[in-house]
């Protein structure tokens, strides 16, 4: 998989609820092939406002139109800078990076458990299952029912459960308390969001013996394994979130 | 065809752009962004005798104009580079650097006596000044007794290209270069980071888990700047100029005020082609001014009122 | 109502945000942009015995995230000062602090003299680290045996506070810690600005008169922060934190560092309300925490993993 | 004069020719008092393109309308971020800054000369001049017909000469070697532009002994006389262009 750097269009950045915004960017070439579980460095050209570049994961492709989409939540200079692009800037992007999520084999029951902007990746991830022929349950868990983010696309490519953490939509409490998980069980869950919840998620799958993946959000120097900043220790020493990961079985960390 | 080519005593390098250790990783992570081959070199990730883990997590922290790193040395050890990576770096054709470090003297001899076997290495960059390691490291370059010690005893093993690599953080860097010239370096290479640190308000903690780290990045560049002025007024060695040097206009002010060469570090994280267009804003600057060779820029600045 | 305020010795600041020397001129010249006498102390521009011109222009360059100045200490004297500058200083409900420099020791121990007989100024601060002066300045800060003897020398006769300035051009910024308690300071503050370059590639000449010059700003926060942190966990006296300050934030990392005030440099040229706006953004830090006194956040850092 | 700071909106971005532009600006307080030759310190709120303010002069103002203008070359990163705000934007500003041209006793016979953006602060003086009864000369030097400026506000208040260096427009040659110069004789001459300008007319206004004042262009640091960055060798010392200028009396300097 070949990584590039470019300058890419934005055709549309579109505000969500509170903090949250979707960028679609357009390639003026082919767009390279990205899996679901891959990420992108992104800064904007000549900007001042952030010295580093910022990782995002990819949320939506679509090759026919040459498209992609960013799912980004504003918590700092960086985000808040690429929410107040126009249709018709430029955005720059070292991509795509990463590994990406492991296919499970045809017919597995598949879960994937989302929280805040971790949901980001689930999307891409989720149309590529269906595309599969695998129809995954999809677990979503927000503070409240002001941060829940539009899941009209997720909806399409699984079946959407709901948590908040005080009740005020879908079930009341964390992911991990959603009384799915009593019910039904899986052949392959994979997680992304805050730490705590893929470590809840984790050790979910752990006793219930289910192979897991979840994506790691570390802080990031370079996005293509050079720095060695963004490690994460597990049961084969360092490795590099970019580069090894960001996905990873939850076998290999040390959880 | 404006002339780019410096030496290093018998070592040519085509040009004067080279990848700044730990920054480049082993030249392969750049290869889709740029042809590796065209710089003049490649300095390759600090290497250790044995394997290192490095310092936990966090180990970074953006500032302004800057990053400190706490990576403190990450690596897979002489053996396994030998073996594994150093067959692949044969193949680029330009002169690749090794980034040696120790946690005592003997360790430093022993990697310099490692890399003599290894005809494609024409060069190695000892490295004194890692501030991110609790042994060796930045403690031998800033001490003066210490920094001679470690460089008399590889030099005196050592057959290839030695490049000494200080660190800024001492009171007066020409007093180390001197030493590293007195002792038979072939060239020196400045600066390192400068020790700093940040604190995260929000949890009350340091930003990094060794709470120091080094900082580098266009914040330094002053300070660089000033140093290899300095040590390039005072050594009759090439040096060669490291610090925050994001474009070709940089790079410059280093070559103006003396180094030979410049090395790129962090602005190949923001720029993966950083060090290619670096090399090609420095032929365009030397053309737009009419001289044909940088050696006639290099320390030609005017300090005339 | 949260406890902003600490103390030197017996000299009580209403709180810990003071106006560094050279960057808040003699106070007035912000009457109109705020209060000054809500600042926990002003340090006046550095003042010598006799009057200075100081360098040549150009004396500034801008830089990432950073400035340098090559002012060179230009200042009317202290006869002027007394005069002309300390019956207006006097109307300020603020701790003024007056900071000396000299070309040799003599030159301190006058100042520190005439010092004694103002009044309204209870404090000195000893600048032996100003990096743009060819006498005195840095070359007494980076340099052991004379940091000691001019700081004993100015503690034998001044009977004000005594606040030592320490410069970050050294190995060991503990070591000069250590000496100036050793002798007698009432506190240490850190750090004046390191010593830089910049070079106009058009021109191909230094950016400033005097080549280099002291770097401020953003861009040595880190260092700054480092030195800060270091030297408050080696000494009894309290400490106050200099370097890049730009906004709240900025401030309680030094605080959290072990500082227990800060001063506002080069903050104030991009934002004259800088100061206050630094004050207030403290104040609101500690009720969002939940503290009711600054002290207990001072040294609070948590470097448990 | 009490200075401010002050966000101000932008009402108005015009682009000029080549690289100038008109910022026109808004207050929501009453302006302050400003006199001709005073300059503003500006900073976009909150940018990170550049670290310190840029010193402008005042170009105009319209204190019915409670605006200013200021006249702007793009010369470097601060003017470029300036030349791209748009309506509605605002600007962060320190002001009014700096001393101001004397003003000339009545019937005074008056030259003004500029060239590049050092023309910006003539209009605000020519403006002044008028509502005095003194309409001034204004002797305007470029470096060819495309770098003329749109001088239409300028014959408003005075009578405008012109030289381009290559003759394209008005007279050829600098402002110096002007026709008008060897015929006219003035009682006072006001010059903002190029150093080597306005040192070559205050070499003229010495040997025609004619006084003269010039506004000078350094680097500043504060703009508000506390870094003492920004000194100008005068024959009382080292003085602050920003405080004890940006306008002297060429007697005072070392020219
Ligand atoms: C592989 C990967 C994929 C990601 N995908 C997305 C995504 O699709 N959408 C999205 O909104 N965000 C995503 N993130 C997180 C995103 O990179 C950060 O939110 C962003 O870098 C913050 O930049 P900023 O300048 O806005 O905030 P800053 O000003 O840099 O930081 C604000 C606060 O956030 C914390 N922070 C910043 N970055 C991280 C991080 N990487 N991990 C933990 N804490 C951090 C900082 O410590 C600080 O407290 C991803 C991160 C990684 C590593
Ligand atoms: C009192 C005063 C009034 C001014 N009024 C105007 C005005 O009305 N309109 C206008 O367009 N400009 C004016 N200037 C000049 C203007 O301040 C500079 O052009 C501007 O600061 C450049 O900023 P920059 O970031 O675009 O360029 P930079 O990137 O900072 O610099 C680009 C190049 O210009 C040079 N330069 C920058 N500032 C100055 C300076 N002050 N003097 C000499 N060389 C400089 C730099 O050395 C560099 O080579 C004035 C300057 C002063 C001191
Ligand atoms: C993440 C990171 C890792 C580094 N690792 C090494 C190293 O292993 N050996 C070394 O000599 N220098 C190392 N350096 C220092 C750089 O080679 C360079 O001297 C320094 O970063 C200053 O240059 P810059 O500002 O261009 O980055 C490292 C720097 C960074 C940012
Ligand atoms: C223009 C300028 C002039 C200064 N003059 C003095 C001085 O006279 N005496 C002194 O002790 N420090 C002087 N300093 C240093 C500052 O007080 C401060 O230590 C330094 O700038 C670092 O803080 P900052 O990054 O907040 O500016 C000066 C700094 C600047 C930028
Ligand atoms: S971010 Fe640099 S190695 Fe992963
Ligand atoms: S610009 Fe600071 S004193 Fe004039």
């Amino acid at each position: 998989m070949t990584k590039r750097i470019e300058s890419l269009k934005v055709i549309d950045n579109k505000p969500l609820k509170k903090d949250f915004f979707i960028i679609e960017l357009e390639s003026s070439r082919k767009l390279p092939e990205m899996k679901p579980g891959q990420f992108v460095q992104a800064r904007i050209d000549g900007s001042q406002e952030t010295f580093l570049r910022r990782p995002l994961s990819i949320h939506d492709v679509d090759f026919v139109r040459n498209t992609f989409r960013l799912l980004v939540q504003v918590v700092g200079k960086g985000t808040e800078s690429f929410s107040k692009l126009n249709k018709g800037d430029s955005l720059n992007l070292i991509y795509p990076l990463g590994n990406s999520f492991t296919l499970p084999t045809k017919g597995a029951r598949t879960l994937l458990v989302g929280g805040g902007c971790g949901i980001a990746p689930l999307l891409y991830l989720g149309r590529y299952l269906k595309s599969q022929g695998i129809i995954p349950d999809i677990l979503l868990g927000f503070r409240n029912r002001d941060r829940i983010l539009e899941y009209n696309d997720y909806e399409a490519v699984g079946n959407v459960f709901l948590t908040t953490e005080d009740g005020s939509a879908g079930e009341k409490g964390f992911v991990t308390s959603h009384s799915l998980l009593g019910k039904a069980s899986y052949d392959k869950v994979f997680c992304c969001g805050p730490e705590m919840m893929m470590k809840a998620i984790a050790g979910w799958c752990r006793k219930n013996n289910t192979d897991c993946e979840v994506s790691l959000e570390n802080l990031m120097g370079c996005g293509i394994g050079v720095c060695l900043c963004c490690v994460v220790d597990t049961v084969k020493g360092h490795l590099c979130t970019c580069t090894d990961g960001p996905v990873f079985n939850i076998k290999e960390l040390k959880w | 065809m404006v002339k780019l080519g410096f030496s290093i005593g018998d070592l040519q390098f085509k040009n004067p752009v080279i990848a700044a250790s730990g920054t480049f990783g082993y030249g392969s992570e750049f290869d889709d962004f740029l042809d590796v081959s065209r710089l003049g070199g490649i300095v390759v990730k600090g290497t250790t005798l044995e394997p290192r883990e490095g310092n936990p997590y966090p180990r970074m922290a953006e500032t302004a104009s800057g990053m400190l790193n706490a990576v403190g040395l990450q690596n897979k050890g002489i053996d396994y580079f030998e073996k594994n990576i150093y067959p692949r770096l044969s193949e680029y054709n330009t002169n690749v650097i090794v980034n040696i470090n120790g946690s005592c003297i003997d360790d430093y001899v022993a990697l310099a006596e490692r890399i003599n076997k290894l005809d494609d290495i024409p060069a190695i960059e000892l490295n004194i000044s890692c501030p991110n390691v609790k042994m060796g490291g930045m403690v031998f370059g800033i001490n003066p007794v210490s920094a001679r010690e470690v460089i008399k005893a590889v030099r005196r093993v050592c057959i290839k290209k030695l490049i000494v690599k200080l660190s800024p953080n001492v009171t007066s860097i020409v007093e180390f270069a001197h030493i590293s010239e007195e002792e038979g370096a072939d060239s020196i290479s400045l600066i390192n980071t400068l020790l700093g640190m940040s604190v995260d308000v929000r949890s009350m903690k340091p930003s990094l888990s060794t709470i120091t780290g080094g900082l580098s990045g266009p914040a330094i560049k002053p300070v660089a700047l000033r140093m290899v002025w300095q040590v390039a007024n005072a050594v009759n060695i090439p040096v060669i100029g490291i610090g925050g040097i994001m474009n070709s206009d940089d790079a410059i002010e280093f070559i103006l005020a003396g180094a030979s060469a410049i090395q790129v570090g962090t602005a190949s994280f923001i720029d993966p082609q950083a060090s290619v267009k670096i090399l090609e804003g420095i032929e365009n600057y030397l053309i737009a001014k009419g001289f044909s060779d940088i050696r006639d820029i290099t320390g030609f600045l005017n300090c005339s009122k």
